[in-house]
């Protein structure tokens, strides 16, 4: 018997360094990135952690029924509209009563971008110290997959469905991750379930962050029933969103931006799309609007990761000092 | 002429201003702030009593009514003391977190400056904001003076926060007429009211949202679950209303203003007709009995100063046997003819061994209900007890509403 | 007088205290993963990437997946580097 | 006479549809259906429970089945399930959907049993292993309460062009592949 090359295990496990919370059968489609995420945060930050959630995918998971629950962390079930400023009441009493805390906003694409991005615009404004993580499954999944602003260019959903008229969803996504990284908070970051030790960093950068104040974690996390996809993909999808430049992977602390994985040689978004049915009756003209988006966002992202260093617009000499 | 309370703490502010000391003297330790007219000054006020440091609390100056309500129902579900104030259009948004503050039992406390809402721009006085919320599960209670409005802050916070009740509680008071006007108000001291609050201190503490307590708020509430839930919600309103009249009693013994518990019944023993109103108007209506009680008119007030929890025991005693019965409401009940309160006393008409019923609508879109108004008011209720033919429904400055009515 | 049947609080408080509630996703799948001890290098890729963390180590030698919670999504046997696992439909256990 | 009918399955199946096309069919006939899904949250994979009512005369019942006396069972793992049979009136039908027709299924008051290989056909027919077209098919031969006319022409509000075509002739062989096993 050929002797069993004994590879060295992935560092990865080092930083699952807590007991996963969750009880192991939860109702998650089988794939389903949010699971992963969800499982892996308290894994890595701890289970001290004080997590709220809204009505969504993870409500099922994350709320209790009646007395009983289906994990050991404190939580908070919100409503949409109310997330962030949820979350602020907890950390500004917590600081008030002296009570050590990691507040965790956990919400998806909808309540992040859609309606719940006043309050989430509310707390960046006002530097709260809590980390608001969005996992974005592009799309209100857990009402049956409907667009959300997140969902990109072209993609179908329940809402912009494939007809003779209209196919699919003729609007841009919105950036959530550049948004926030634009107000100079203590720290902002991408993350994907690909790339499980930069996540995990991530996450212990987002915790010692929040000290200082407000921290934004934008999680890229497919959803195989809503995009039409195999749930045996889910990790190959976060992969190829990177390698395409679909879903950089970046950070930003006090609004300063740095790639943390630069693609040398991005591939074509089409590698990207073939792996999930929501993309596959885009047209050539179709798919080079969404490159172009890709492209567009990405160059943004590198001019601003290098802005102050090479800004060619006039700055008054006199006060030339550090800005922040 | 002397004075009869220690100049010092007497001050004659404005309603407003009477809410944010209330506010600051009950020490929240964290108050949600954002602006709209006419309750701008409380905020205003708490945002200069933090910036001088009067105030030791969180002040979040959130970016919307909605963000308001959900971060002083976390911070209280967390074990907090907390305080916040809106009005019409601000407190209709914030109605989904306003449901789920009751629901969760979060002793929040809010005042609530009136403002005619819904349906219509109008930045005018009326109760509407009121009714459109009123069967939310928060306890409401109405003031009618800016000594009441201080007054009822404190006595909001005995109410919610106490173990028995865990209630979240409205305080209202009229927008305009209320909110912008200045009169004498007694300040208490602040060893008065810690004497006053700290009996909470001595209760249990509620159960509270901490980290790594696996402890969660928020859950679904799964059938019978569900109804245990509403059941013990119901059942902790009913409770509220005696929970009401102790602290007034209390209050009284303390800080020397009887208020009269769920209704102040003022000159109603020996009275055949009453009017039944709330807020402010109620001023004017004591200062007309006053008036009509010279020419011999055996006429009362009843004021409601509870709400929700609807005080019908309370009022059934107080209006039982009298002939006649005048009810102002300063909002409209859509559906129905008369008006919001007139509707629900309606209900328990039969207790009342004949006495007749009338409703008034008055004093909406800032309309004031002038003493010749509560004249006219007080003439109808006496003709319905004497049997004349009265309508059941008066828009008393709206006569075009009343095609029947005279003049 | 309400009871304390279905909560123990007067607001929809849940505590951890009693056993987690848990469902029989074991019975969800329609493929199990089978791992080829030889051609595992125990690298572990299959343990991180499992949305229920439930590839279990075994000894030090090899990783196998708790069959009571797997839902057969196949995440692990794609991302193996060695292709020890492959996914077997459950048509082929059914006694 | 009303039909309460109780289907078992499993999320992606298309079980509530099934319901569904066999109301519009019953509805075609100028009788009277309603389908309507067990609430709560549907995940893929996760057993889901839809329910039937079929009658001559106009439906009003709004409340979920309890006594059913027709069971149709998309999902071949739930078919020893107690679930699935609670409540089964005497007299009560089953229709299975399942691979080999083993019809070695007993219950004190199944009086009819059918069993149809559904996924296998379809995964024939329109390539997928979704069940509930052959299903609606193999119901109405073995209820006997509607002919193959109505159902596949109630296809047609959920359809259209190839799929619609594969999935009339999934309808057709339902109705005639069904095995119906009296006991």
């Amino acid at each position: 018997m050929a002797e069993k090359k004994q590879g060295r295990l992935t560092k990865v496990l080092d930083y699952l360094k807590h007991d996963d919370p969750f009880s192991k059968g939860v109702a998650f489609c089988p794939g389903c990135g949010l699971e992963l995420l969800l499982r892996f945060i308290p894994r890595v930050l701890g289970n001290d952690i004080v997590i709220t959630g809204t009505p969504s995918c993870s409500a099922p998971v994350l709320l209790g029924q009646n007395n009983q629950s289906w994990h050991t962390l404190s939580y908070f079930g919100t409503l949409m509209t109310g997330a962030a400023a949820n979350a602020t009441g907890l950390v500004r009493y917590y600081r008030k009563a002296g009570i050590d805390n990691t507040v965790v906003c956990f919400n998806g694409d909808g309540t992040a971008n859609d309606i719940g991005f006043g309050n989430l615009s509310g707390a960046a404004e006002r530097n709260e110290p809590f980390i608001y993580i969005c996992y974005d499954n592009e799309g209100y999944m857990n009402t049956g997959i409907q667009k959300s602003g997140t969902t990109p260019f072209g993609a179908t959903t329940t809402t912009t469905p494939y007809g003779s008229v209209h196919k699919g969803k003729n609007l841009r996504r919105m950036n959530l991750g550049l948004k926030m990284a634009m107000n100079k908070i203590p720290y902002t970051a991408t993350a994907t379930l690909s790339d499980l030790e930069d996540l995990a960093k991530k996450l212990l950068k987002a915790k010692e962050a929040k000290e200082r104040g407000f921290c934004f974690l934008h999680v890229f996390a497919p959803c195989p029933t809503g995009w039409g996809a195999d749930p045996a993909d889910t990790i190959e999808i976060c992969r190829r969103a990177v390698k395409t430049n679909y879903f950089p992977l970046w950070e930003a602390e006090n609004g300063r931006i740095r790639m943390t994985k630069t693609v040398k040689k991005p591939k074509s978004v089409n590698t990207y799309t073939e792996l999930m049915k929501k993309f596959h009756h885009m047209t050539e003209a179709d798919m080079k609007v969404l490159q172009d988006d890709v492209e567009y966002e990405y160059c943004l992202l590198g001019g601003l990761s290098v802005l102050e260093a090479e800004c060619q617009l006039p700055v008054s000499v006199k006060d030339q000092g550090d800005a922040s | 002429m002397n004075t009869t309370t220690a100049p010092s703490r007497i001050k004659v502010i404005t309603g407003n201003a009477a809410a944010a000391i209330g506010a600051k003297l009950a020490r929240p330790d964290v108050v949600a702030a954002y602006p709209i007219t006419p309750q701008t000054e409380v905020i205003e006020q708490i945002s200069t009593f933090h910036a001088s440091g009067e105030m030791d609390c969180e002040l979040i100056t959130v970016e919307g009514e909605n963000s308001a309500m959900n971060a002083v129902m976390a911070a209280s579900l967390a074990g907090g003391r907390v305080f916040t104030a809106s009005s019409s259009w601000g407190l209709v948004f914030m109605y989904d977190a306003v449901l789920a503050v009751a629901g969760a039992r979060a002793p929040v406390v809010m005042v609530n400056v009136n403002r005619e809402t819904p349906g219509i721009i109008a930045v005018s006085s009326g109760q509407q904001d009121m009714i459109s919320t009123r069967d939310a599960g928060w306890i409401f209670l109405i003031a009618e003076d800016c000594q009441e409005v201080l007054d009822l802050v404190l006595q909001a916070y005995r109410l919610a926060e106490d173990h028995d009740i865990q209630l979240p509680v409205m305080v209202h008071y009229d927008g305009f007429f209320l909110s912008y006007l200045s009169e004498g108000v007694d300040i208490p001291e602040q060893e008065t009211v810690d004497r006053f609050l700290s009996v909470l201190d001595d209760q249990p503490r509620r159960t509270a949202l901490t980290p790594g307590q696996k402890l969660g708020v928020g859950s679904h509430g799964i059938l019978g679950g569900y109804m245990e839930l509403r059941h013990k919600h119901v059942t902790a309103m009913e409770r509220s209303k005696d929970k009401f009249e102790e602290i007034d009693k209390e209050f009284a013994g303390i800080f020397g203003r009887p208020y009269g518990g769920q209704l102040e019944e003022y000159r109603t023993d020996d009275a055949d007709i009453v009017l039944v109103g709330s807020g402010s108007m109620c001023g004017t209506i004591k200062s007309v009995i006053d008036d009509q009680r010279e020419k011999g008119m055996r006429i009362g007030l009843v004021k409601i100063r509870m709400y929700r929890p609807f005080p019908h025991q309370a009022l059934v005693a107080a209006l039982k046997g009298k002939k006649g019965v005048g009810v102002v409401d300063r909002s409209l009940a859509f559906g129905f003819e008369g008006g919001p309160i007139y509707t629900e006393l309606k209900a328990f008409e039969t207790r009342l061994d004949g006495t007749q019923l009338i409703s008034f609508i008055d004093g909406i879109a800032n309309t004031d209900i002038t003493k010749t108004n509560v004249e006219k008011m007080i003439q109808m209720t006496r003709d319905l007890a004497d049997g004349k033919d009265v309508p059941e429904v008066t828009w008393v400055s709206y006569p075009e509403a009343n095609t029947k009515g005279e003049k | 007088m309400s009871s304390n049947h279905y909560f123990k609080h007067e607001g929809p408080w849940s505590d951890a205290g009693d056993p987690l509630m848990c469902t029989d996703t074991g019975d969800w799948r329609t493929k199990r993963p089978v791992v080829d001890k030889d051609k595992c290098i125990f690298c572990g890729f299959c343990a991180i990437y499992c949305p229920i963390q439930v590839m279990e180590m075994q000894a030090d030698t090899h990783f196998e997946a708790n069959l009571d919670f797997c839902k057969g999504c196949g995440i692990c046997a794609k991302e193996c580097p060695k292709d020890a696992i492959t996914m077997i439909s459950e048509g082929e256990f059914v006694s | 006479m009303m039909s309460e009918v109780r289907f078992h399955g499993r999320g992606g199946q298309g079980v509530v549809t099934t319901s569904k096309i066999l109301a519009n069919a019953f509805a075609r006939t100028g009788q009277f259906g309603a389908s309507f899904p067990m609430f709560g949250f549907e995940r893929r994979g996760a057993p889901v429970t839809a329910f039937g009512r079929f009658s001559d005369r106009p439906v009003r019942e709004k409340t979920q089945i309890y006594n059913p006396n027709i069971l149709v069972v998309l999902d071949p793992s739930q078919k020893d399930s107690s679930t699935v049979f609670a409540g089964l009136l005497p007299g009560g039908m089953l229709l299975l959907n399942d691979k080999e027709n083993s019809g070695d299924i007993r219950h004190d008051n199944l009086r009819k049993l059918a069993v149809v290989n559904a996924s296998g056909i379809a995964m024939e027919e329109i390539g997928l292993p979704i069940p509930n077209t052959v299903v609606v098919g193999a119901f109405a031969k073995m209820s006997g309460l509607l002919d193959i006319n109505p159902v596949v022409e109630a296809l047609a509000d959920y359809f259209s062009g190839k799929k619609l075509a594969a999935n009339e002739i999934c309808a057709k062989r339902g109705f005639d592949e069904v095995r119906i096993v009296e006991l």
